[in-house]
């Protein structure tokens, strides 16, 4: 059967950020298949120039609303790579607990609000109040224990206020700890449920082989703040060379800029995550894995979503394991005041350094280089879904032909599915990605 | 009434007083030499040393949030005023806080009387604590005679080294001692003791500035067009803060908040500030006091020169908390030493 | 924490129903209310009421009609802003919150057995009609009343109607005067301090009563010292900011004065040196 | 009565505030008990293109494309809100305005650049009327409820025009100044509950400057405090740009 498909979903739904899918089957050939970045460009590395290395982590951290944390947490471990500060352990572990609530925080809003109401056939989770209410109010409930979580322990989770360069500028006292340990525990009744409604949700078979990144390390803790790059081909290195590994190129159907490593296109965020690192998760995320079927190295994309579901109960416990070290061993004296650091109380050198971090959605790169007064001189910020537009485009190109018996609107739904099963965090990503308009 | 507490039992004295309604007591937990009345349980959280908290006890007094209605719109008009109230005592109070306690206490018994605020203080136990020596160079308290306790107080602790010696001046006073019953009888050489500290402190708290008392409210009677206001124009951010931490500063604001049903609500009052931009703004968009200067003149004759004519007294209690919050570092001390020197040239 | 209901607290507010409305100009709108406990609101020409809407606010208002008319009092208010708006949507039948009277309003007694001037200017003219309406009523008590109206312009004119039946009066003399006149405008134009140097009066046993914008004072004050007027009897009602009503919230204070409870009438020796007044 | 039909929309941002929308929680269903939400790209598929009572607007204005949307939204919305710094007063956005745009385009974009039209940052009520602002970066949500319900009953909303200080004294925090840094709450309008110092940190002035700061006091001050000036006006730079459009 030869066939034509034109789809052009304008303003995909349901992810963060503006992207348009653009499919055109020609007489049951594929010719054009994109992800398109419509965002309005922002200019953040532009705007970065210029300022104190001190601000860098409150700006950055505006790039993204969705995972402020994680900027957060990649520009403070950029900026005391440059500055040469090494945190204190209790620092590190604090901010540990940070990322596993945003963790938890993001995967939870994707799974539910983002991706169960495509797998229960309703267009949001709107008409799911009404029809599987218990379920819209566990994943409200959720999403907002964790973000009271987020505010407990820095102010907020959308731009996070206390985490900064050298440390905390207010440390939870024993009551905060307490409160934040009973708010855990009191999720693991609403962890088992979502386990068990993931495990009852059919998720499409679609398989395509790809190239997984994620930071790796040989310690035996599932790495999300610190370790070396690495990937499913067996590439091992130091963040420092991240430029390497994210080879920015320019490919001839598209404008947009797509990057990779061993092959023609590579994938981060928790799949890619649980396919390097699925050996160090938590005995309780195993033992869901064992239930749920899953393998490393999986390679359906679709599969992502039970990846994070993985990661979640990953790092609840593991949080939970945290406070529990941290209860009564805070040390208060390491408050610090920074602000501006106008009177020098950290030392500033000149210099030049990265930050990696796992991010929801995948590892994300903060570099710069600073002035021997601190002062900004380049930037750059490298986004987990700028690194997957390539891949999501393979994925589209192998995809399309395999379903092009279906309808129209079928197969865009199987695509926008397939999109958002990546989570791709556009708003992000539109500060170094090309972006075209088309005229569909 | 005098009775004696040795130091040795003043933790268990701070915990047994804490059993018996919650406790509040300046705690040491701020750092930068600063501290705040906090809910406390033992003697250990307790600085007995302290230099006035940033805010002033009013906040048990007036909440800075307050409601005085609770409306139902959804048939008609259902409307019941109430006063939310918690029973308290309040450990270690200096001289100066109790005075500016005073002089809100005169404020609202004064026709038409303010419940909310009588209903609240009534179930307040004020326990005072006697000032040895100077908080810092900021404060003036003996210019307005607020140095030496003159009541306002259920007890009064005055620390005399190994013991405290404690004024029972009131019969709630009097039923904690009894019922807590670690305390002494004092002895002459303790009220010795203590007239020595009153007479060493009698020479060391001298006046503040170089005016009598008396002589203040003439003062201002020549100030009004005074330049000093203008200079103040020029520095004063119009932030508050000099208002909100000044224990006699009470002028509020009164709002309605409805429930997302938008039928149930209530009517709330909050701490406001007249150093505040939309403060004395009417409609039509005048603003009767649009100058910082105009506000901040306000601010002081509102301590120094209209409550003379209405309570006999100063509404300025010496704290020094106005000038120690003051980031343009707006000194009282300093402004009334201006107005002197313009007055006399 | 613990609540309690306050029975007498200063913030209660008194159930109304509003019985009748009329929309007078372009922005102002007149209410009719009553009490619903069927008391009498039993106020002062002069005073004013804390009107609520519950969960918008509470605003002062004059009250404008007599004393004497005791089974309902009347309101007239001028749309500026949030309350104002929404009480310009309330219609007979609807219920208002009332806290009041409030203030010290003209002293009747004191007017007694003299001669009046009363000068109102634009919106000002709503507590003076509860005054000009309880001196009609009660005509023989006082001497001559003289009535000088201004605003800018002649569809600006509240109480029209009854603008009208003072006019024909000869037991009073009315005169008006607008800024800008309308076409078919025949009376008087310019500024109200204009009209009084032509008005007839014995200074000694005058009371001059003056409500209008806050610019107006200045210039009116000046014409009626110039006619002799004594300091003491020219009464002055100010409007400030305004919360509680209760003399405590601090909005309404004019130097040492709270406009809400030592006002809002205010005679001018009382305030004269007073520079936060004008 | 019938619901008031909401629609979301968002321009150039972080997406945050949406964020903290969703973020309301369980609370979020008594929101949308009182409203109709017609479409939120972020959490729904559904979309809206007829009249709306009202659009809640994220996000500031800064390309050609974005002026022609807004203008659309606002002639089909009865009520427009905008909410987060980049919608109530442009915001980090603003910083780009700093630059020249071309110098800023070819360091992000390399030689591709002219394919980033880009113009002046500007703010939603710089591009057409607003009729409520939330403002903050994030908003705050104890502030976002108080004008939707504003919004429901009909009356304005207004900003508080007093500096965060007045908050930031009422929770009692040590402030910045004492701990020697530089804070900008002393201009910056009120109603986050002075958030970030209560966590330790400074006011970075999100919700831009009361409407009458006294900004030569405030330069004192930072003499007084030996702070240099660069760094401050630099950080004021970070969410004020946008007042000198006008
Ligand atoms: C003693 C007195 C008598 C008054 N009599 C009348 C009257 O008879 N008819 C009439 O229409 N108006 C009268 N007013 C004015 C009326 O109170 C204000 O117009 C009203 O409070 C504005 O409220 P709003 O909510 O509509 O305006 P808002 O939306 O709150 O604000 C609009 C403007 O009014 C100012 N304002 C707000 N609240 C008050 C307040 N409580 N007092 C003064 N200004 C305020 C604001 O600062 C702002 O500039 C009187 C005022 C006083 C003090
Ligand atoms: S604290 Fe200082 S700057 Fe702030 S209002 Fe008072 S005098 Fe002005
Ligand atoms: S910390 Fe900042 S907001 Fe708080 S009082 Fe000081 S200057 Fe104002
Ligand atoms: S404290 Fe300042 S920076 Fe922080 S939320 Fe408030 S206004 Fe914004």
């Amino acid at each position: 059967m030869k066939k034509n498909v034109n789809i052009s979903v304008e303003y995909l739904t349901r992810v963060e950020g503006h992207g348009n899918i653009v499919i055109n089957v020609k007489e049951g050939k594929l010719d054009t298949c994109r992800l398109d970045i419509v965002e309005a460009p922002r200019f953040f590395e532009g705007m970065l120039r210029g300022r104190s290395i001190f601000e860098a982590q409150h700006i950055t951290s505006r790039i993204c609303g969705i995972c402020a944390c994680g900027h957060t947490l990649a520009s403070i471990q950029a900026a005391e790579d440059a500055l040469g500060i090494t945190p204190t352990e209790q620092t590190i572990k604090l901010r540990k607990l940070l990322l596993h609530y945003e963790m938890l925080d993001s995967h939870i809003l994707h799974i539910y609000l983002l991706v169960a109401p495509d797998l229960l056939g309703v267009k949001s989770f709107v008409p799911l109040i009404g029809s599987h209410n218990e379920v819209v109010r566990r994943a409200l409930r959720m999403k907002k224990t964790f973000n009271d979580l987020c505010d407990i322990l820095v102010g907020r989770h959308v731009h996070p206020i206390s985490a900064t360069v050298g440390g905390f500028t207010k440390l939870p006292n024993p009551k905060d700890l307490d409160a934040m340990l009973d708010m855990l525990k009191g999720m693991r009744p609403d962890m088992d449920a979502t386990v068990e409604l993931v495990t009852s949700l059919k998720f499409p078979e679609f398989e395509r082989d790809t190239e997984y990144v994620a930071l790796v390390s040989d310690s035996s803790e599932y790495p999300f703040l610190m370790g070396a790059i690495g990937s499913t081909d067996g590439v091992r290195m130091d963040k420092r060379d991240y430029k390497k590994i994210t080879n920015e190129f320019v490919v001839p159907h598209s404008s947009a800029k797509h990057a990779k490593l061993c092959r023609e296109s590579y994938a981060v965020g928790a799949l890619a995550r649980f396919n390097l690192n699925s050996e160090k998760l938590h005995p309780k995320a195993k033992e869901v894995v064992t239930a749920l079927g899953l393998k490393p190295k999986c390679i359906n994309p679709y599969l992502n979503t039970v990846a994070q579901l993985v990661e979640c109960v990953h790092c609840l416990e593991d949080a939970i394991s945290i406070l529990e070290d941290l209860k009564g061993n805070l040390n208060y004296n390491e408050e610090i005041v920074v602000g501006l650091n106008e009177h020098g109380r950290i030392p500033v050198r000149a210099g030049n350094g990265v930050g990696a971090v796992e991010v929801p959605r995948g590892i994300l790169f903060h570099n710069y280089e600073i002035d021997e007064k601190g002062i900004i001189r380049d930037a750059n910020c490298i986004i987990p879904t700028s690194q997957n537009t390539g891949n999501i485009e393979y994925d589209m190109m192998k995809l399309v032909p395999e379903i092009l018996d279906r309808t129209g609107e079928e197969i865009t739904l199987a695509i926008e599915m397939l999109v958002r099963s990546y989570d791709p965090c556009i708003s992000c990503s539109t500060h170094f990605l090309d972006i075209k308009f088309i005229n569909a | 009434m005098y009775v004696i507490l040795g130091k040795e039992r003043f933790n268990d004295f701070i915990s047994r007083l804490s059993e018996m309604r919650r406790l509040f007591a300046p705690a040491v937990l701020k750092g930068y030499n600063n501290f705040a009345f906090e809910k406390v349980t033992s003697g250990k959280e307790i600085a007995i040393k302290y230099i006035p908290t940033i805010l002033p006890p009013k906040k048990f007094f007036i909440p800075q949030r307050e409601t005085l209605l609770e409306f139902n719109i959804a048939q008609g008009i259902d409307a019941e005023a109430v006063v939310e109230y918690e029973p308290m005592t309040i450990f270690g109070v200096h001289t100066c806080d109790l005075a500016g306690i005073q002089c809100l206490n005169m404020v609202f018994s004064e026709r038409p009387k303010d419940y909310n605020y009588l209903t609240r203080g009534s179930k307040i136990v004020l326990i005072g604590l006697e000032c040895n020596e100077y908080c810092d160079e900021y404060a003036s308290c003996n210019l307005v005679n607020a140095t030496f306790p003159c009541g306002g107080y259920d007890l009064f602790f005055t620390d005399l080294g190994d013991y405290f010696v404690i004024h029972v001046n009131t019969r709630s006073g009097d039923e904690i001692i009894k019922e807590i019953g670690s305390f002494e009888k004092v002895d002459t050489s303790h009220i010795n003791e203590l007239e020595k500290l009153r007479e060493k402190k009698r020479k060391v708290f001298g006046n503040e500035v170089p005016i009598e008392g008396k002589h203040i409210p003439e003062l201002f009677d020549r100030s009004f067009g005074a330049s000093v206001w203008k200079d103040l124009e020029e520095r004063c951010l119009a932030c508050g803060n000099c208002t909100n931490v000044c224990p006699t500063c009470y002028c509020f604001d009164i709002r309605d908040e409805v429930e997302l049903n938008l039928e149930s609500g209530i009517r709330y009052r909050v701490w406001y500030s007249c150093q505040l931009e939309p403060f004395a703004k009417v409609a039509g968009g005048i603003n009767f006091r649009k100058e910082r200067s105009a506000r901040q003149k306000h601010r002081y004759y509102r301590k120094f020169r209209y409550p003379v004519d209405r309570f006999t007294r100063f509404f300025c209690t010496g704290c020094g908390r106005c000038t120690r919050t003051c980031m343009a570092g707006i000194s009282l001390k300093e402004t009334l030493n201006d107005l002197i020197k313009e007055s006399e040239s | 924490m613990e609540k309690m209901v306050i029975k007498d607290s200063s913030y209660r507010i008194k159930k109304a129903k509003i019985l009748h409305t009329k929309k007078m100009t372009e922005n102002e709108k007149f209410f009719e209310i009553v009490l619903k406990s069927g008391e009498s609101l039993d106020h002062e020409p002069g005073q004013f009421v804390m009107i609520s809407l519950l969960g918008i606010g509470e605003i002062p208002i004059s009250v404008c009609s007599s004393p004497t008319r005791r089974d309902s009092f009347d309101i007239c208010v001028r749309a500026v802003g949030k309350v104002t708006t929404c009480i310009h949507k309330l219609e007979a039948g609807d219920e208002v919150g009332i806290r009041g009277p409030y203030g010290k309003g003209f002293p009747v007694s004191i007017l007694e057995g003299n001669s009046l001037l009363i000068i109102a200017g634009g919106l000002g003219i709503a507590p003076l009609r509860s005054l000009i309406n309880y001196v009609l009523a009660n005509r023989r008590d006082f001497g001559m009343v003289h009535i000088l109206l201004g605003c800018k312009e002649p569809k600006e004119l509240l109480f029209s109607e009854e603008l009208e039946q003072w006019n024909e009066r000869t037991d009073l003399y009315y005169a008006c005067t607008v800024d800008r006149a309308a076409p078919d405008w025949a009376g008087n134009v310019g500024l109200i301090t204009t009209l009084i140097p032509g008005v007839d009066i014995e200074p000694v046993r005058t009371f001059a009563a003056v409500v209008g914008p806050p610019v107006m004072y200045k210039f009116v004050i000046k014409e009626l010292l110039a006619k002799e007027i004594p300091e003491r009897q020219i009464l002055l009602s100010f409007e400030r900011h305004m919360k509680c009503g209760n003399g405590k919230c601090g909005r309404c204070q004019i130097q040492s004065l709270y406009c809400c409870q030592d006002g809002p009438v205010f005679n001018y020796e009382q305030i004269k040196n007073m520079s936060e007044a004008f | 009565m019938e619901k008031p039909k909401v629609a979301f929309f968002d321009f150039a941002c972080c997406e945050g505030c949406q964020l903290q929308v969703a973020n309301i929680g369980e609370g979020l269903l008594d929101v949308l008990g009182s409203i109709d939400v017609v479409e939120f790209r972020e959490v729904m598929s559904e979309k809206w293109d007829k009249e709306l009572d009202v659009a809640i607007i994220e996000g500031s204005i800064t390309n050609p494309h974005a002026v022609e949307r807004i203008k659309q939204i606002r002639e089909r919305a009865k009520v427009l809100i905008a909410y987060g710094s980049c919608a109530t007063i442009g915001g980090v956005n603003g910083m780009k305005n700093n630059f020249s745009f071309d110098d800023i385009r070819k360091y992000v974009y390399g030689d591709s650049y002219q394919f980033f039209p880009t113009e002046i940052t500007k703010a939603v009520h710089q591009a057409v009327k607003v009729d409520y602002f939330v403002n903050g970066c994030p908003i705050y949500i104890p502030e976002f409820i108080t004008v939707l319900k504003a919004v429901l009953q009909g009356i304005p909303y207004d900003v508080p025009d007093y500096p965060v200080c007045v908050e930031c004294k009422l929770n009692e925090n040590v402030c910045m100044y004492d701990r020697e840094v530089t804070c900008l709450g002393t201009v910056t309008k009120a109603g986050c509950n002075s958030w970030c110092i209560n966590n330790g940190n400074i006011c970075y002035g999100c919700r831009g400057m009361v409407s009458n700061p006294n900004e030569k006091g405030a330069q004192d001050v930072l003499t007084k405090y030996k702070i240099p000036m660069d760094l401050v006006l630099n950080k004021m730079n970070m969410y004020n740009k946008c007042r000198e459009i006008f």
